[in-house]
């Protein structure tokens, strides 16, 4: 039992976050947004400080780490609130590793690993919600591997990104298949999203498919737990910054002759707002911790840490904006970005009461960190 | 004890339900009903047809053009108009500055403003805030310096709603630096079209601009746009803040929209799982029980016999409840709030909207906006003082 | 629409308040409980206030006021925190009203209007929780009437009561049945509950019952709607009391040399305790102004007042003890008892998740107070 | 980053296990797990059979004659004591007192009085609020008049948790009135079995007798019994305080707890209602999130890299689950949670109790003693405070 971070680790942690500080200030992602919330150049960046190589295994050009360093970063990432889906990345890293066959790894994963290729999970549909059992999308065996027909919406950076992980239906199971954004029948058509980041709806018209693997529910649950545990860690990021931003307002900011930070109901709310870091910060760590155990204990993880950082995002952004009075609800200030990227992040991959319902059906006759 | 309405009341309701379903354009109550963006003439236009009702003014007596309602015939009035969906009377003309004008205002000004309220030609705005001066709003710093007949004011505003389309603005103004903050304060009209007015809006965290600074630089305003005495603003301010607070609870419109939100549940098929559904009934009983605080405001005011000092409560909750059915309105879309489509929040749009369902374009939005209810007209902190105040001493 | 009392509701008021103040005080109060928590003989003084006769039809020796009546004198009782079981006066009198054939009605009505007969309802058991519909009792023709057996439980003064309302099977569907707790084959073991007052457990075996009514359900769920109109009354008054013994201890006790009314973190959660407060007043209006509505309409309106109210006394009973610190968890001191009583409230005639439930199920597009 | 513990310390968890289970008496572990009351003979018989295998004094270093465990190991035998059933460990002599003598007592101080704490042979009671000094420490009135080589102790001391036990209390006492408050407390040590001590059990509003009123007239104490010295007190009794801190979250007993929530929600049939359901799985959410915040400080601890300093965090959130799940519990039986027999909380009663199911019994008496837990220990306005203070300043 040992929360400690490795030398590595905080190596890591600098790095990412001094390009943060320097390479991608508020006023570069704001032009970001202003030009549609993707940046290929910043992608790459991300490559360069070997993020995208992350968890690639070394026999991949990868650098073989694990969840904690996948934390490490995401943390320093939310801290900028930095658009581009690096945690899809992880995503396709972990369900091409553990699923996919040795020659579909062997094209993807060095170039996944290099920034070359961008491959983001394609996977809601307008029926489903949060629920992952759900899929219209269907597939059928084609000439050369297989042909697919489904619409996905709010693919993240659906229009930049060079391929999709996309579970169809196959012989009355889900099935999930690689599919390039060049390939026939496939388009996608981009959009902003709330949060300044850039998704698509992606339409798939008998597009060539390939085969990752036919226990697909299996390896869509990895990739969503993986996405879990990689939003978890850029939550606290965010909600770290979020509370730096307010506790520096309330210390400057006077009303009534006196800083707003010597108000004592303003003062418990700040408390609260700690607590709520805190709480967020402890199952963002759970959830690394987990995501490397079995599948069923490993989902029940996700979900317990995925309802403790809803609620955290929902109370600290909302009490971030309350806290900052009218400056708070403008444009210009960057905590109301927070705010929305808090917002955003809660419906993403599940929103707490998705994960409650989650944690609710999965309870048992005991429950703590290991058990 | 009764909870009907009388005859007289209903027969009220009636009347003014059947003009409303009259008289508000198809098109306008369509962008209320979906939370579709306004525009400078849906709002004015909307006024201009109420005003040549005389419907406008609704709240002023007959002496000055008003119809002269009670306070529960002016409840009916609002809430037929937000159920049929027309827009929010914009308040800094008919609600805040006039009955300012009436109480304080000399009869030139009261002939000189009066009317162009009551018809909704002249649009006014709020001089109130600013940089430094929110929930404290006896710090304000713009001056204004006595010159022969004028003022000359120099200063700044800021979180000027809607300031943009204005014409004329009420401000506070420090006109002397001695004694307490309160005592220097005055009370002056100024034409923005003056010279060395400067209006800029803020975009706000939904995108739109629907508040603004305003800047002046050496701004001349005939002594006569002084309403009432020089350095006696604080307390016309007050009468003022006394009025803003007029349906502050703003429930008729949350009825409306908690439909809204059931609508939405069922499109997004989240009606029939319990676990959100609750979260509804918790909003309904919410929105039951802050009506029902309504009524007994209206009842004591109505019979006089109680004076319910409440309006702070009713600030509080009625705020909560917005932005509690608009937080729930986005998570039934939930991913397909996600899209941030500025032109699919316009009326008539005719692009493909992520998921086929354009009326998920504004909910984030309108949830961003809404966050602004517990912070303005004395924010939630300082109204939760009021309360404690009057509570505990 | 007018929520202004008359001037004989303002005497009758004044008239309760008085006997509480002077006739109910808090040392009495502690004697009935510590004696077994229900008196005869201030069931009595209930009775020569008028009380007991309040709602009893004039033809019948009462005084046939209706539900606004009852609220008032409810308000004034909670606030004395009165252990004698008034409400059930009011149940049987509206039930019997309603249901009873004439000559049960003659019976009974004039010696409930006069507290020389308490009749109370028994319609707990153990399975049902606060399902009106579970019902394991069962009803036989006998002789004379009907055979009886049942083991009902948390009866109100149940061993005290002359004569119980009692659900029971008949023919496939819930009856109502009167029993006179002197009949044979009726005993009942009596015992103080958490806020003082007294219940028993009764047993019925083959007891001799008179049918009220074959649709006992409907006849159910009025008698447990106008107990929850009566309980929600009686919870304002104990609210309100609540709140002012809170301010006065605040105004009073002193920390770090000033009242500990001066805390602003406090003074806040004060003021969210009058919000509480007020909320419930309203919907205990509400619910007394509906409890003649249709029974539909009925049924909604109380399972939303019994919402907000099981709210406003969780919230008003806990914060109460927690702003008085460590005295206000004495038994010692008044207010400990106030908050039970708060606490066994929300559990009376359905819990607040149980009345949520309702609420969630009778949800109609349009809702408000005239829908 | 690891979560599991290495394996010395989960071989150290199973002797912990192991032996727990062999001497841990079954008619205490079946109260503790029933929430039936307690007898002093229950508390101290357990207190003595820790005390002769020398875990009582489980938090202490290896020269006062504790084990020395790492802070991982004390975590590790408090989770298996909890888990088990054992009941709490009266923290007055062992995890209070004792700290304080062991760093500012001296030699023969440290002779007389730790030996009889590490037995579990001598119950100490702590003298540290009265009626006017609650949250406010520093305002302590008892006063003690040195006298020659004895002081003179006149005051009264309240909320004394078990003081009716007894055999010692340590006390705050005022020697001085000069400077600031805080300058002029001394800590000083008391036979309760001295003339002039008088113990009044408070009841509380469960209808236990948990605390007390200890008043002192005229009491003689020997100044030998004066730790450390005389007018710095408030030092000793800081160092106290965050000692008491010590497993503040309780988050082994919450688990608990939680299984036995479990355990009354399947038997009262409301496990399968997803409406109650909900409710245990959000504080399930809220047990594991403490946990992992609890790990988080002793891995830090552990290390000495990182310092957590969020005590107040601990304390709050474990108070407020403390109280949650009794809540439920409660709610769980519902009804059945109502009647209060006193003797039905005693364990052997052979009555009938209402419903049938007499494990119902304490249900309602654990909620309403659980409120004392926000409120002692610092209060969690006071918590608040502290932590606004390290993220403030």
């Amino acid at each position: 039992m040992d929360f400690d971070f490795s030398d590595d680790q905080q190596s890591l942690r600098d790095a990412v976050r001094r390009w943060v500080d320097k390479g991608y200030t508020f006023e570069r992602r704001r032009g970001i947004v202003a030009a549609g919330g993707f940046d290929r150049a910043a992608y790459g960046e991300l490559a360069e400080l070997g993020l995208t190589a992350l968890t690639v295994p070394e026999a991949h050009d990868g650098l073989g780490q694990g969840a904690i360093d996948v934390m490490v970063a995401m943390e320093e990432l939310g801290r900028g609130m930095v658009l581009e889906p690096l945690a899809h990345a992880f995503i396709a890293s972990s369900v091409l590793t553990q699923y996919a066959p040795a020659e579909l790894q062997a094209a993807w994963l060095p170039r996944i690993a290099s920034g070359e290729a961008l491959v983001v999970l394609a996977q809601q549909e307008r029926k489903a919600r949060y629920a992952l059992q759900k899929c219209d999308a269907k597939a059928a065996p084609a000439q050369s591997g297989y042909a697919l027909e489904a619409t996905k919406s709010i693919v993240p950076a659906g229009d930049q990104a060079d391929a999709y992980l996309v579970p169809a239906q196959l012989d009355g199971q889900i099935a999930l298949f690689l599919v390039e954004r060049s390939a026939s029948g496939v388009s996608a058509q981009g959009y902003v999203t709330q949060d300044g980041s850039r998704a698509a709806e992606v339409q798939f018209a008998s597009a060539p498919a390939t085969l990752i693997t036919q226990d697909g529910l299996t390896a869509l649950e990895l990739a969503v737990d993986t996405g879990i545990a990689a939003l978890c860690a850029e939550a606290v990021g965010v909600m770290d910054k979020a509370v730096a931003l307010t506790v520096d307002y309330m210390n400057q900011r006077k009303q009534f002759g006196v800083t707003i930070a010597s108000f004592q109901a303003l003062r418990h709310r700040v408390a609260d707002m700690k607590m709520q870091l805190e709480l967020a910060r402890s199952m963002s760590y759970y959830a690394s911790l987990k995501l490397t155990a079995p599948a069923g204990e490993r989902r029940t993880a996700m979900a317990r840490a995925k309802v403790q950082l809803g609620q955290s995002m929902r109370y600290v952004g909302q009490q971030m904006v309350q806290l900052h009075g009218g400056i708070g609800v403008t444009d210009e200030y960057i905590g109301s970005h927070y705010f929305k990227k808090l917002t955003q992040m809660e419906m993403t991959f599940g929103d707490t009461l998705h994960h409650l319902g989650e944690v609710s059906n999965r309870m048992q006759d005991t429950a703590g960190v290991f058990a | 004890m009764d909870l009907a309405f009388t005859p007289e009341e209903q027969s009220f309701r009636e009347e003014v339900r059947t003009w409303v379903q009259a008289n508000l354009p198809k098109d306008i109550a369509h962008k209320v009903h979906h939370a579709l963006r306004l525009t400078r003439s849906d709002m004015q236009g909307w006024a201009k047809i109420l005003g040549k009702k005389g419907w406008l003014a609704f709240g002023w007596p007959k002496e000055f053009g008003g119809p002269g309602w009670t306070a529960v015939q002016k409840h009916l009035f609002e809430e037929e108009c937000a159920l049929a969906g027309a827009p929010r009377i914009v308040p800094f003309g008919p609600v805040m500055v006039a009955p300012v004008i009436m109480a304080f205002g000399n009869a030139e000004q009261q002939k000189r403003f009066l009317p162009g309220i009551a018809s909704g030609e002249v649009w006014w705005s709020q001089g109130y805030s600013e940089p430094g001066s929110g929930s404290d709003l006896a710090s304000v710093k713009t001056r204004a310096e006595r010159v022969g007949n004028k003022y000359i004011v120099n200063g700044q505003k800021t979180w000027t709603t809607l300031g943009q389309y204005g014409d004329w603005m009420f401000n506070l103004v420090r006109t002397s630096t001695e004694g307490k903050p309160q005592t220097g304060i005055s009370f002056l009209l100024l034409d923005m079209k003056s010279p060395g007015v400067t209006v800029r809006p803020i975009k706000l965290l939904d995108g739109e601009c629907e508040v603004n600074e305003v800047f002046f630089d050496n701004v001349e305003v005939p002594a006569e746009n002084l309403v009432g005495e020089e350095n006696k603003g604080w307390t016309y301010a007050k009468h003022l803040l006394s009025h803003e607070r007029t349906n502050i609870a703003d429930v008729n419109r949350s009825k409306r929209e908690l439909e809204r939100l059931k609508r939405i549940a069922k499109r997004e098929g989240v009606w029939d799982e319990q676990r959100f559904r609750d979260q509804i009934a918790l909003l309904e009983v919410d929105i039951v029980a802050l009506e029902m605080l309504v009524l007994r405001v209206l009842s004591a005011e109505k019979s006089g016999k109680n004076s319910l000092d409440i309006a702070g409560l009713l600030k509080i909750k009625g705020s909560e409840i917005q932005q509690r059915y608009s937080e729930l309105m986005m998570l039934a879309a939930g991913p397909f709030a996600l899209p941030f489509i500025e032109e699919a929040m316009q009326a008539g749009w005719q692009g493909d909207f992520p998921g086929g369902e354009v009326a998920n374009a504004p909910l984030a939005s309108t949830y961003f906006n809404l966050r602004k209810t517990t912070i303005y007209g004395g924010s939630n902190e300082v109204q939760r003082n009021i309360v404690a105040q009057t509570v505990l001493g």
